[in-house]
């Protein structure tokens, strides 16, 4: 019984913290319509900013500030934040698959330094014993673990609060008015080129926040965590729960997440034993297979978008 | 009774499901003689051919090429029933040689080339000279000749050209018009549209005139050619010295 | 010259070495409707995207009263009160028709990230603020009805009276019109101009692209005629009417017969 | 310094195939397709089965040519690797690409891309396996050129480089000598009026396919023998492919090829001042520096 909670908690915690990373998505391409092709490096660098700032002193590379977890979680997204302004700057005025092609670039690069730069990530084998916040006070691993469950809960609904109030703010109006008719827009007097980057560095910043929280759970941070196949996993939850719907992408991102143990929970209790190692290689085929059949059959996703009106005020008093 | 070579009838069209351009259209186009289309900006006279060629889609009505219905064929399937586009800009390949713009029209015409190459550069002889050039670098009187030849390379019994004489320095117009002058006399038909209603008046057999994607008037060249309504639809009101 | 609004000085605007606005010299009369017209290819869409900051000059000036406004980006020039419609409206289809024209206002708080979380009490005074207004604009225009409904669902005349909706929103002192009565049915046509010269009589400078010649000939003084790129009539709509020049222009030289 | 230029070469003309298939669909269909590079690991792998029939079918077909490790077994394998990497690439598109092009929405595209490398790249791993495979195993040893500077060749490398050059020859003697080259450049430039010239689009796209996965074929196949065969071959040059079709301008063939070699000489040079470990991340600094530079490519016209 116990084993089962357990295996629940965990589910739930890990698929909260990918909603998180999918909202940010959400943000950039659902509201706004910006094509992130490299969100593996912004949750990355939330991940690796987070265990750098916040973990204790390393002999061999940067890191050991032992920052008090808030702000070594804050750090890390403001380092994913400056990550995505830098890019931002330089492709935000590209069309829609240049920008698609220098995100993924980003991605690629990012995931190489931090293999390779030994002195500042730990290099490949990436940078372990993160002290958990709470973790020696509590003691039993257990409950720690529900704990940190009620903590990346709460941070997924203080997200989806957030972004729902931003959408539906005059902010949100702006970026789904760049969505819908960038010259429009310009001609009303906004400038889209700044509005665009806002929308990227908050969106990626989510992103970090996501990342330091994965790599607060595992308190471990390594490449291999942060491949560019995991942009494409996001993707995948943000198409299938609908773009452009917060809830959407909440769901998306269960369902995904879901598929994903399940089917590796499948193969290992019912596969033969030498099929066992390719059972990432038969969920990767899923996630495909799942991303080309929506876009064949159902492209607006499972939860599509519904007409979103931003009105802070009440609309009765007028 | 005229023999009628390709006509439409009532066809409904435009560049976006539900919002047509052109709203019951029909017109019919005489075998060896020009017809023209004149109307003022945005009266859809450029769509109404590019709707016969099959590159704006027909929502209703029918076009037919003799006695074949040819409503919805694709582009690449004029050829075969013997129709001809020249579109106004950008009617010939810039990155190809004239040499090359032709033997491209020829193969796909599944025409013998060399043979009607050297035709079409002793018709031309202005492309003949500069056949191993870029076409990109011939002058805007060159480039319409070109595209009108690669038009006749596949001997086409049916013309359409938007606008021949856009762009051009009025010597080389008059020097177009009189091109497709001698191509009407010489047996094909021809429906244009034209941007220089005095002119085209002039020259063509028959006139169409649309305005706001609707028929307006229609009659022989000669008689509208002082006709006061036209100066009506193209700057309104009662002309002073007309009425 | 003090009742000018908007001057160009010798605007011109080449793409390569086609020129397709030459030399433009124009002012506008401040509380004028102008008409602008001229046949297909004569520059009159390049002149007009000048002036809105599309395009930008290859040489000569705009002036915005004694402001030099050359070569400013669109969202410059609609803060500086110079704004414009499409000639093809442009809606933000997937918002309602309301949240169109609130999106207008410059400065507004809640369109910055940390304003709209922190700020709740100023933002939604202002939203406030902005909704009455819209919605008295939107009754001025007779798309009051229509608030809630997703702009793409408008018909096309609706469009262009929602667009005229959006540039009121803003603090314009001159409102271009690109080909404001094209595709749009004789009953909003004849709101459209009702409208235009209600903002006219209130002081509003307008300068409007329009086929479309009973409504240039019977609304537009002065009227502006340009062809190849050139400026070649000024006047009014009967001299328009007459001139010889004109005519020509749209028709093509008369040929000897 | 010139064993990485000589290296660069090599590896330039590699991605330069890639990027021909790539820019050409890229143009033609307008979108990014992440999916293109796993056509060189489907002609690695089709080349690597078919040299293991040839080999056990007749023995003979086994041996090396000359100073070559490539077998004749394998040479003729390169051949049916195109064919079949060419009606693969039809096949996707039939399947998947063509259906939701004609949905809509274009970057919807670019997303099933994103799908198609995942299941393509996996279903190679599947099939294959992961373990990384050699075409041989024997060893070749490199050829010295020189001593001082240390300058080391492959034959195998210098079969690559003309087979390369060859292809990219036939390429240019078709584009430029033959109407069927016209028609692919007629398309390319405007597809509209290719169309009113009597050029049905659906043929040049199916033909545009079979090209861009025959090259790539090609690509895999010398990628394959200079290094090793895996089924991340396609995740390894995507981004490489990408800024070799950036630099050279989307749908500019001649740029392509000359963007692959810059790229391949790039992160070959950069070897000299950076340790090798950060040789991947090389593109994607190449792929800035051209859009901050020149967005529209060394030859590509600007985009509408």
């Amino acid at each position: 019984m116990i084993g089962v909670i357990s295996y629940l908690i965990f589910f739930v915690t890990v698929a909260s913290i990918l909603s998180i990373a999918v909202l940010g998505l959400n943000l950039q391409w659902g509201n706004t319509g910006l094509f992130n092709g490299g969100v593996a490096a912004f949750i990355g660098a939330g991940a690796y900013g987070l265990v750098i700032l916040g973990g204790t002193a390393q002999p061999d590379h940067l890191g050991g500030y032992g920052l008090f977890y808030p702000l070594a979680l804050l750090g890390g997204m403001i380092v994913a934040g400056i990550l995505a302004w830098l890019v931002g700057i330089l492709t935000m005025r590209l069309r829609h698959d240049y920008l698609a092609i220098a995100t993924f670039g980003v991605a690629v690069a990012f995931e190489n330094f931090m293999r390779n730069s030994d002195k500042i990530s730990g290099g490949a084998k990436g940078i372990r014993g993160f002290e958990r916040p709470f973790e020696a006070f509590i003691g039993d691993p257990f409950y720690f673990s529900i704990g940190f469950f009620i903590f990346a809960m709460t941070m997924l609904v203080l997200v989806y609060i957030f972004l729902e109030k931003l959408i539906r703010s005059p902010f949100g109006r702006l970026l789904r008015a760049i969505r819908e008719d960038e010259t429009a827009a310009q001609s009303l007097g906004k400038n889209p080129g700044s509005i665009r980057l806002k929308a990227f560095v908050a969106g990626s910043m989510i992103m970090g926040l996501a990342g330091g929280l994965y790599a607060t759970f595992y308190a471990f941070i390594s490449p291999q965590d942060i491949l560019p196949t995991l942009t494409f996993q996001i993707w995948a939850m943000l198409i299938v729960g609908g773009a452009g719907n917060n809830k959407g992408a909440i769901a998306g991102a269960f369902l995904i997440w879901g598929v994903w143990t399940l089917s590796g929970w499948g193969l290992s209790r019912f596969a033969p034993l030498e099929a066992q190692l390719y059972a990432g290689t038969i969920q990767y085929i899923l996630i495909g297979v799942i991303i080309v059949g929506m876009l064949l059959w159902r492209p607006q996703g499972l939860f599509p978008e519904k007409l979103v009106v931003s009105q802070t005020g009440d609309r009765a008093q007028s | 009774m005229l023999d009628i070579v390709l006509k439409t009838e009532n066809i409904v069209a435009g560049y976006v499901k539900g919002l047509p351009i052109l709203h019951n259209i029909s017109v019919s186009l005489p075998r060896a003689s020009i017809s023209v289309i004149i109307g003022p900006n945005g009266a859809g006279k450029s769509t109404l051919i590019k709707a016969i060629a099959g590159i704006v889609p027909v929502s209703s009505g029918n076009i037919f090429c003799g006695n074949k219905c040819i409503t919805g064929m694709r582009p690449d399937q004029m050829g075969g029933v013997g129709i001809a586009y020249v579109p106004q800009t950008d009617n010939i390949f810039r990155t190809l040689t004239i040499g090359q713009n032709l033997d491209l029209v020829l193969r796909h015409a599944g025409v013998e080339a060399v043979e009607r190459r050297q035709v079409l550069f002793e018709q031309f002889p202005p492309l003949s000279d500069k056949r191993n050039e870029k076409a990109g670098a011939l002058s805007g009187g060159q480039r319409q000749m070109l595209a009108v030849a690669m038009a006749l390379a596949v001997k086409p019994e049916i013309i359409m050209m938007d606008e021949p004489s856009a762009g051009l320095s009025p010597k080389a117009a008059g020097e177009v018009l009189q091109l497709v002058r001698d191509l009407a006399d010489g047996g094909a038909s021809i429906l244009l549209v034209e941007q220089n209603v005095n002119q085209a008046l002039q020259f063509a057999d028959h006139c169409y005139i649309l305005a706001e994607g609707q028929h307006q008037i229609d009659g022989k060249a000669n008689d509208l050619i002082n006709d006061p309504v036209i100066g009506q639809i193209y700057i309104g009101g009662k002309r002073m010295g007309a009425a | 010259m003090a009742s000018d609004i908007l001057t160009t000085r010798d605007l011109t605007t080449k793409f390569g070495s086609f020129c397709a606005v030459d030399s433009v010299s124009l002012s506008l009369r401040k509380g004028s409707i102008t008409g602008l017209i001229g046949p297909n290819g004569a520059g009159k869409s390049t002149l007009f995207n000048t002036l809105t900051g599309t395009l930008k000059p290859t040489s000569g000036q705009v002036f915005l009263g004694d402001a030099d406004i050359s070569g400013l980006s669109p969202d410059r020039l609609f803060k500086k009160g110079l704004v414009r419609t499409f000639q093809i409206p442009r809606p933000f289809a997937r918002m309602s028709v309301l949240e169109n024209v609130m999106l207008s206002p410059a400065q507004q708080t809640g369109e910055k990230i940390f304003g709209s979380i922190f700020r709740p009490d100023i933002v939604r005074r202002q939203e406030q603020e902005y909704r009455t207004k819209a919605l008295e604009i939107l009754d001025f225009v007779t798309l009051d009805k229509l608030a809630d409904q997703a702009a793409g669902e408008l018909s096309g005349g609706q469009t262009k009276l929602l667009e005229l909706a959006r540039v009121l929103m803003g603090d314009a002192s001159i409102i271009l019109l690109d080909e404001p009565a094209a595709g749009v049915n004789p009953v909003l046509t004849q709101i459209l101009i009702e409208r235009i010269e209600e903002l006219n009589r209130r002081g509003m400078t307008f300068l409007i692209i329009e086929h479309n010649m009973d409504f240039i000939m019977s609304h537009c003084d002065p009227i502006i005629a340009m062809a190849q790129g050139q400026l070649v009539f000024q006047g009014t709509a009967e001299e328009a009417q007459a001139n010889k020049t004109l005519l020509d222009a749209y028709l093509g030289a008369p040929v000897n017969a | 310094m010139i064993q990485h230029l000589l290296d660069g070469i090599l590896v330039g003309s590699i991605l330069s195939m890639g990027a021909i298939g790539l820019t050409m669909v890229m143009h033609m269909l307008r979108f990014a397709n992440f999916s293109h590079a796993e056509l060189l690991s489907i002609g690695a792998y089709a080349a690597l089965v078919f040299d293991g029939l040839f080999s056990a079918i007749l023995p003979a077909l086994a041996t090396s040519i000359g100073p070559l490790s490539l077998t004749w077994a394998l040479f003729l394998s390169i051949f049916i690797a195109m064919g079949l990497t060419g009606l693969s690439a039809v096949l996707i598109d039939m399947l998947v690409f063509k259906r939701i092009r004609e949905n809509g929405h274009e970057l919807s595209m670019v997303f099933a891309s994103f799908g198609m490398a995942l299941i393509v790249r996996n279903l190679i791993s599947l099939g294959f396996g992961l373990k990384t495979r050699l075409y041989t195993e024997d060893i070749v040893f490199a050829v010295r050129l020189s001593d001082d500077p240390l300058i080391l060749v492959k034959p195998d490398q210098v079969f690559v480089l003309i087979c390369a050059l060859f292809f990219m020859a036939v390429l240019h003697f078709v584009l430029s000598r033959t109407t069927f080259g016209y028609t692919l450049r007629a398309v390319a430039e405007n597809p509209t009026l290719a169309q009113v010239t009597g050029i049905r689009l659906s043929t040049v796209i199916v033909i545009t396919w079979i090209i861009g996965g025959a090259l790539a074929a090609a690509a895999g196949v010398f990628y394959g023998l200079n290094n090793q065969i895996n089924p991340v071959i396609g995740r390894d040059l995507v981004l490489p492919i990408f800024a070799a079709t950036i630099v050279g301008g989307i749908g500019s063939i001649y740029g392509a090829v000359l963007g692959g070699f810059i790229v391949g000489i790039a992160a070959n040079m950069a070897l000299v001042i950076l340790p090798s470990g950060y040789s991947p991340a090389v593109p994607f600094l190449i792929i800035l520096a051209v859009l901050l530079v020149r967005p529209n490519g060394l030859f590509g016209e600007e985009r509408t």
